[in-house]
């Protein structure tokens, strides 16, 4: 069970990579969401109870419906054109995502331990190089954010693959899921949303030598 | 006493948060000053006590908790003067204030938890902090550095993060739970490499953001740079020893195993190219707030290398940080004046300094001479003892090209420094120049000697402290 | 037994110029002036009153006298064969070469004194060449002193004799060098000549154009006694020691006149050289030296 | 004791400075620098007649003992800088009387210079490495701070920074001989260095000395460490200069002649190397000298070619040593030593000489000088004596020091050494080509500046000021007595001279300290000085009596000209331009010439030459531009985009992880390729 809800959480990350609408990526933030929320709910049901809540209430409430209507609301309130604007065009960045996995995959495959199931370790690699990518190749700081998600996403996953033993870390990560998040999003989006007229990374590269 | 601190510390905090009124804003200060001094008094008198579940002040820990001590009287007083000068907004200062606890709170937890995950977290609490500060003056330009400043530390440490599960694995595999540096250290034989290469690879990287050394060193930069000058020093001093601690305490674990020379190429790699980045950039910049930043680029980068070569490096690298944690906080300290003075940190419109403030311009000089270890600087010691490391460790052509490096360097921080303290500058109207009271020099002449008198005649104590700490490493 | 010596080259510097311009003359088909009118120019202009250029300072007045005085010092120590000069001890050559440096110093900056285009000119070749000669006599000096084992003049020449034929033939290159750095020293043909009247082609003659009364009897006077001296060195190449007393002088004297008339002949059959090829000339000398240097070597089997 | 005298002097004369105002600042630091001075010759004095001095103290946990050691060496060189400090504060204190406005730049700079005498006394006698290291550089950065005195013009400033860079490269070389002595030896005791040179193998041995020839050569200014001399010395002022070319380079001397004692065995080589560099100092310094047109660049240049001749003297002593011949020990470093001293003295008059006219011109350009003689008389005399003695002439003491490496040549070529008499061949004619090109650039310095006429309107009628003359005056009569007595000072360096007579093993243990070769030479050259000046006497005695009284005064003889002009004398460019055509390869002149229009031209021409140093320009700079640009290839990395910083991150975790892959690979390819 737990495989194919990873499987439908990396198509995912494809579609992810091949689409242009902000809308999108919001949407299929949430729709990992609730990939995660079903990953967590099989994985972590023998843990004690709060934690289990905690991390139930966490991927349901938080990155199902809290983050993807926030989101929406900063590109609203903050008049962001709806396209992501790619440094590269989709079809290149559908073929590196896919790179991505596979070679995410094959990382996977060197480890030689018996206890770690491996298809975590797929997904989570995937998320976390694919959020990087979406990260470099994104103009949008919005955008920027949703790789950043994505990559949360990765980790959140990871950190099931250990989660049985150690429900400390997964409320650790979570913990730095709200923070980054809320903290991120929305202090500094709105923040710079005020300061400059359109969302363009490029204004942000006055800082340099 | 850990929890009164971290409690007396979160309720001071909120209350600057929420307080307006300066003389109550002073008073809570003065609180917090006291409450961390009682701290590092109780911590010196409980040496390897564990407190809390989670806290053990070890040697180094001790240590760099006493630097912090030291430092952040200063800071808040110069902290003080910066406002005093200032336009004084009452939000603003709280805020100021209330992050400045904060984090100063959060670097010593940081500094004294013995669970990686504990010093995860408190690392966490300073970038929230840090980047309040930052982001002090409300301006474009400070938006931008907080904003890079956030989102790479965010990034830098989740990789820290996906580090510590990675190293979970390991632990699992080996079959244990417990995440303290003791314990993993005494398990550290039973682990298989591959999760702990992996591991030390990823959180190594993640704190390089604090650390300011190559890869990730870039969003510092702009962080001391745009930050108020008090908070400056902080980040250049007592912020990037937590970056070391956290890669030191792993680097620790790692020489228990058989990746330990690994371990060790990585950190020359790192440091050498901090060094060498430090270099093309203090040949470029023209800010002289930055340049202050890439020399402490290339100081950690320096330490790194102790770190690497091993032997007497140990003891230099440690020293090193230390030292140059009050050479530069002072440093930057100073630097705060200088912008009162000229309104611009750009050394074509600074100049002639000595005419306009005699003590702060010895101070640069003094400082000057102090930052690039001339003797009778304590960094010169540091800096000795770590090039004999590198020597006896046979990489002499690595020694070879980091002391041409270094005297590059030299050259242009001379050319900046001496340029700032004698040469007119051009279209300065020399009318509307603040005086500036010798006495705001005075913390920095203190820290100054500080680094004389620890590099040339170090108590007995201090020496002890520095070899118990890097006692965690093999001989 | 070192008097001797000094008041020989004296006497010799009396009739030296004389046997010059005699010889001269006899060559251009004039009878000339006798032997000893250059010694009685010099005592008239001894004691005439010198006309001075408000532009000089007292070094002016006192260079000549220096000039002349390092001349009489570097003759004293000129040894007679075995026997030494007046003053004699290991690298008195070195004092020798000095003492007569700072006559010339001061020739040099009294010339620079009258402020004098013409005179500077003089005094930046004078400068120039004696530079340029300065390496060849102690070059010489030092393959003497390495085929001899000795570094004083007089144990040089003393043991310089004991040697087969071939020492004798660099003896004969020696003195080659001798007479060739003498000319360049007095400043004569080919290198410089003292009867033209183009101030512009002169060396010696145009630093002294200021000089009158009893320095400009120095001068003159000093240029003879350099003559003297350096014939003496050459001298003291042929001299056999141990011999009698009256056989030495007669060599000394023959070889002084044979001196003396080999310039006169060079003058009289030679061109002065273009200002600009001198410098080349001159260090021609110090090649030759070396040449003896080799010579030495191959003496000693150094070189095989 | 004394230790603690000197450095409380230091302390309470600082404070002391700090409170008093005006010019009584200058009181106390000659005072300070009396103190100090009295204190150390007076252990120096001691130490040289035979009672060597040492005190240890206890400095701290990791640097241990520390030993203060004052041997004949040591001693010889406290004496020199005693007495050059003691009469460059003097001359100082005048010099500075214009600045007594400026009292921080003077509290600054007296305390500097009260605290540079004390850092060279440390470095003549400290044993232990990390505190000699420390005096050094103290040393280096207090004349860095004199340096830069007239700061706030740009070519001060620069000229400082030059002066601080290749002073810390110097350093850097120290460090790292002293980092492996320490290793080696494991202590920090200056011993270690003839412990591990009598184990280590010759070539590792002479690396070491090259090492530390670096360090201190770099200091010294031998060629081609030599650049920053020539910008230092013009940029500070004139008793500064003095002091830093009669004492500070002479550190660097110090230093090496400290490294030979030091030394076990390969003596030859370390000859060889110091002999080669030596004589190119020598020429090439006096050469670039000839050229200049600043009268300080053009003393700074002759302090190379001064260097250059301590150094052949070196050089010739240490092949003594090699090859057990005694007599070319004594008088090569004897030379060394004396000339050591008398370079101290004349360069220090010289430069004293160089402020007053700077004072009287505000010009240190040649080319506009001219005639001073009449304004400055004392001054003229002090220069004449200076460049009398520096050309090596008799009878001033430069001639000594020169007559005795000369006799250490010529022994060196009478005993018929195997190997070495070509070298020393070369040494020999390149001394004597020295001091023809010396005589030709001071006969130029000096008769263009003092003699003649003005050639430039100098600023205003100047009266020389009398108290700034004694101290050169004071220099004179030891120059003076050094070039009538030599047999005196010779027996005084003897001490110092016998340490490396006495380098264990090297030679036959015989008592050689008592027996002192070539006193009786120095007796007979003393002798016939005395002749020599009574000679002069009795002419000048013999003219006033003879010689019918001055018929006129007229006008220069202009050869027919009617209306000569000042401008219309030699110049100093003019001088020595014969010269220069036939050395133009060396040189590096930079020529601004104007063309000349028409058949009578109308508008004046300017033509003006630029000399540069051609060493500098290939050595220096160039290596210095390609640095910088390659440097500058990798200034995009703090490109301010923040993905682009993310991104280094990644780039470094997954090289990382990659590279032992590639390795790998490579390495598996290379060994399929290799089975073929």
């Amino acid at each position: 069970m737990t495989n194919i809800l990873l499987i439908l959480f990396v198509i995912s990350l494809v579609h992810m990579g091949l689409s242009k609408r902000l809308n999108t990526y919001t949407a299929v933030l949430a729709f990992q969401g609730i990939l995660l929320f079903g990953v967590a709910f099989i994985e972590l049901i023998q843990i004690n109870v709060p934690n289990l809540l905690f991390v139930l209430l966490e991927t349901i409430g938080f990155k199902t419906i809290a983050i993807p209507w926030f989101l929406n609301y900063v590109i609203r309130r903050n008049k962001i054109t709806r396209e992501s604007e790619p440094f590269l065009p989709d079809f290149i960045s559908v073929v590196i995502v896919t790179t991505i996995i596979i070679g995410s995959f094959l990382l996977s495959n060197a480890i030689r331990d018996t206890h770690v199931r491996k298809i975590l370790f797929v997904a989570a690699l995937s998320a976390l190089f694919t959020g990087l990518y979406f990260i470099i190749s994104r103009k949008k700081i919005i955008t920027h954010v949703m790789g950043f998600l994505v990559i949360e996403n990765g980790v959140f996953v990871l950190s099931l693959a250990v989660g049985a033993e150690m429900p400390l870390l997964v409320n650790i990560g979570i913990l730095l899921d709200i923070f980054a998040s809320v903290f991120l999003l929305g202090v500094f989006v709105n923040k710079i949303g005020d300061v400059l007229q359109d969302q363009d990374v490029d204004q942000l590269r006055n800082l340099k030598d | 006493m850990m929890g009164i601190y971290l409690t007396g510390a979160i309720l001071i905090g909120s209350a600057l948060f929420l307080n307006r009124h300066r003389g109550w804003n002073y008073l809570l200060v003065t609180a917090f000053v006291l409450l961390q001094w009682a701290l590092t008094i109780h911590v010196w008198t409980h040496r390897d006590r564990t407190d809390l579940v989670y806290f053990t002040p070890d040697a180094l820990a001790v240590l760099f908790l006493t630097t912090l001590s030291v430092i952040s009287v200063p800071a808040f007083w110069h902290s003080y003067r910066y406002f005093a000068s200032d336009k004084e907004i009452p939000r603003e200062r709280s805020i100021y204030f209330a992050a400045m606890v904060v984090l100063l709170a959060a670097l010593s937890a940081a500094y004294l938890s013995n669970h990686i995950a504990i010093t995860w977290i408190f690392v966490e609490l300073t970038t929230l902090s840090a980047s309040a500060l930052i982001y002090h003056r409300r301006n474009v330009r400070t938006l931008e550095g907080t904003w890079k400043y956030v989102f790479v530390c965010s990034i830098s440490i989740t990789l820290v993060f996906i580090g510590i599960l990675l190293l979970t694995m390991g632990v699992q595999e080996a079959g244990f739970s417990d995440l303290s540096y003791t314990s993993l250290a005494a398990r550290a034989g039973l682990f298989n490499t591959f999760w702990l290469k992996l591991a030390f690879l990823f959180i190594f990287t993640g704190f390089t953001v604090k650390a300011g050394l190559v890869p990730m060193y870039t969003a510092g930069i702009d962080a001391k740079d745009k930050a108020p000058s008090p908070a400056g020093a902080l980040f250049s001093s007592v912020l990037i020893m937590v970056g070391f601690l956290g890669i030191f305490r792993v680097y620790a674990i790692i020489s228990h195993t058989e990746i330990f020379p690994w371990a060790g190429r990585i950190l020359f790699i790192s440091g050498f190219l901090s060094v060498f980045v430090a270099t093309v950039y203090m040949l470029r910049v023209k800010n002289f707030k930055r340049m202050f930043a890439y020399s402490s680029v290339e100081h950690i980068g320096l330490v790194t290398l102790g770190l690497a070569a091993g032997g007497v490096g140990y003891y230099a690298a440690i020293l090193h940080i230390v030292l140059h944690s009050f050479a530069k906080s002072a440093m930057f300290f100073q630097v705060g004046q200088v912008y009162r003075i000229y309104k611009s940190k750009s050394i074509y419109d600074a100049g002639d300094y000595f005419r306009f403030n005699p003590a702060g311009a010895m101070v640069l000089l003094a400082g000057f001479f102090v930052i690039t270890a001339m003797p009778p600087s304590g960094l010169f010691i540091s800096e000795f003892l770590l090039f004999s490391a590198l020597f006896a460790g046979g990489h002499f052509a690595l020694l070879a090209a980091v002391l041409l490096l270094l005297t590059v360097i030299i050259w242009c921080f001379g050319k900046n420094i001496f340029k700032i303290l004698f040469i007119k500058p051009v279209g300065f109207d020399e009318g509307s120049v603040e005086s500036i009271p010798p006495v705001e020099s005075l913390s920095q002449y203190v820290l100054l000697a500080g680094v004389v008198y620890l590099g040339f005649f170090p108590p007995g104590v201090f020496v002890n402290l520095i070899n118990h700490a890097i006692g965690l490493l093999p001989k | 037994m070192g008097i001797l010596n000094f008041l020989l080259i004296a006497g010799a510097s009396g009739i030296f110029p004389g046997i010059i311009i005699r010889t001269k003359s006899r060559f251009s088909g004039r009878k000339g002036p006798g032997i000893f009118q250059p010694l009685k120019d010099v005592w008239k202009l001894l004691r005439k009153g010198a006309v001075y250029s408000e532009t000089t300072s007292f070094i002016f007045q006192i260079a000549p006298s220096i000039y002349f005085a390092s001349v009489l010092m570097a003759i004293a120590m000129i040894p007679f064969g075995s026997k030494g000069g007046l003053i004699s001890f290991p690298g008195d050559f070195v004092f020798f070469a000095y003492v007569l440096a700072l006559g010339k110093f001061f020739t040099i900056i009294a010339a620079l004194d009258t402020g004098s285009s013409f005179e500077g000119m003089g005094a930046s070749r004078e400068a120039l060449y004696s530079l340029l000669a300065e390496p060849a006599f102690f070059i010489l000096m030092g393959s003497f002193a390495l085929l001899t084992g000795h570094t004083s003049f007089r144990e040089i020449f003393g043991s310089l004799h004991f040697g087969s034929g071939i020492s004798y033939a660099i003896g004969l290159l020696a003195a080659f060098v001798i007479t060739l750095t003498t000319l360049i020293e007095n400043s004569r043909m080919p290198i410089d000549d003292p009867k033209t009247h183009l101030e512009l082609t002169m060396v010696h003659e145009v630093m002294i154009l200021d000089n009158s009364g009893f320095d400009l009897g120095l001068i003159l006077q000093t240029g003879h006694l350099k003559f003297a001296m350096y014939g003496a060195l050459i001298a003291n190449f042929f001299l056999t020691p141990g011999s009698e007393l009256y056989y030495s002088i007669g060599i000394f004297l023959v070889i002084e006149v044979l001196f003396a008339v080999a310039i006169g002949v060079i003058e009289s059959f030679m061109a002065r050289f273009r200002m600009n090829h001198n410098p080349q000339y001159i260090f021609t000398l110090t090649s030759m030296s070396l040449l003896i240097f080799l010579g030495v070597l191959l003496l000693l089997g150094k070189i095989v | 004791m004394p230790v603690a005298v000197i450095i409380a002097t230091f302390f309470i004369a600082s404070l002391f400075i700090l409170l008093v105002g005006g010019r009584w600042k200058g009181f106390v630091a000659v005072a300070a620098v009396l103190v100090n001075g009295l204190v150390s010759a007076n252990i120096a004095i001691r130490a040289l007649t035979g009672q060597a001095f040492e005190e240890h103290f206890y400095t701290g946990l990791y640097f241990g003992e520390l030993a203060i050691r004052v041997d004949a060496l040591s001693a010889w060189f406290i004496l020199l800088t005693d007495f050059t400090l003691l009469t460059g504060i003097l001359y100082g204190v005048r010099y500075l009387k214009p600045y007594e406005g400026k009292a921080s730049a003077l509290n600054a700079h007296y305390a500097c210079y009260i605290l540079i005498h004390v850092a060279m006394l440390g470095i003549f006698t400290i044993q232990h490495l990390l505190w000699f290291l420390t005096a050094w550089e103290i040393m280096t950065l207090t004349a860095f701070l004199m340096i830069i005195f007239d700061h706030g013009k740009m070519e001060v400033v620069r000229a400082g920074i030059n002066f601080l860079i290749q002073a810390h490269i110097s350093f850097t070389f120290l460090t790292v001989a002293f980092i492996w002595i320490h290793l080696q030896s494991g202590a920090y005791d200056l011993a270690g260095v003839s412990t591990y040179l009598s184990r280590a193998h010759p070539a590792l041995g002479f690396l070491l000395f090259l090492l530390f020839f670096a360090g201190f050569g770099i200091k010294a200014g031998f060629v081609p460490f030599h650049t920053w001399l020539p910008y230092a010395h013009p940029a500070a002022p004139a008793h500064v200069s003095g002091v830093m070319s009669g004492v500070l380079i002479k550190l660097g001397i110090f230093g090496i002649l400290r490294i030979i004692l030091l030394a076990r065995g390969g003596f030859v080589l370390i000859g060889y190397t110091i002999l080669i560099f030596s004589i190119v100092s020598g020429v090439y310094g006096v050469i670039m000298a000839i050229v200049q047109h600043n009268l300080k660049k053009l003393l700074a240049y002759h302090s190379i070619e001064n260097i250059g001749i301590i150094g052949m003297g070196m050089g010739v002593g240490c092949i003594g040593i090699g090859l057990k011949n005694y007599l070319l020990i004594f008088a090569g470093f004897g030379a060394a030593l004396l000339h050591t001293l008398n370079h101290a003295l004349f360069k220090s008059l010289l430069f004293y000489a160089a402020g007053t006219v700077h004072q009287a011109t505000h010009t240190m350009d040649i080319e506009r000088l001219g005639g001073l003689v009449k304004k400055l008389p004392h001054t003229t005399v002090l220069f004449l004596a200076g460049s009398v003695a520096i050309c090596g002439l008799p009878p001033l003491n430069g001639f000594v020091s020169e007559f005795l490496l000369y006799s250490g040549l010529f022994h060196g070529m009478a005993a018929n050494l195997e190997t070495s008499t070509l070298l020393l061949l070369a040494a020999l004619s390149a001394l004597a080509l020295i001091g023809g090109l010396a005589m030709l650039c001071f006969t130029k310095a000096f008769g263009i500046i003092f003699l003649g006429r003005p050639r430039h309107l100098l600023p205003e009628p100047f009266k020389e000021d009398r108290l700034g003359l004694p101290p050169g005056y004071l220099t004179l009569a030891l120059m003076v007595a050094i070039g009538l007595l030599p047999s005196l000072f010779l027996r005084l360096a003897a001490p110092a001279i016998a340490l490396f007579t006495s380098v264990p093993g090297q030679l036959p243990a015989v008592d050689q300290a008592s027996h002192i070769p070539l006193l009786s030479t120095m007796q007979a050259i003393s002798v016939s000085t005395v002749v020599f000046l009574l000679m002069i006497l009795a002419i000048l005695l013999i003219k006033r009596k003879l010689a019918s009284p001055v018929a006129a005064w007229s006008p220069t003889w202009g050869c027919g000209y009617a209306a000569p002009t000042a401008r219309l004398q030699y110049t100093a460019n003019s001088f020595v331009r014969p010269l220069r055509k036939l050395i133009r390869p060396l040189l590096m002149m930079n020529k601004s010439e104007g063309v000349i229009g028409g058949v009578f031209p109308s508008d004046p021409i300017r033509s003006d030459t630029h000399p540069y140093d051609k060493l500098e320009a290939t050595l220096i700079d160039r290596p210095l531009r390609g640095l910088r640009r390659f440097l500058g290839r990798f200034d995009f990395l703090q490109n301010g985009s923040a993905p682009a910083y993310i991104l280094y991150g990644m780039g470094f975790i997954v090289l990382v992880l990659l590279i032992p892959f590639l390795a790998d690979a490579v390495t598996y390819l290379f060994n399929l390729f290799k089975q073929v």
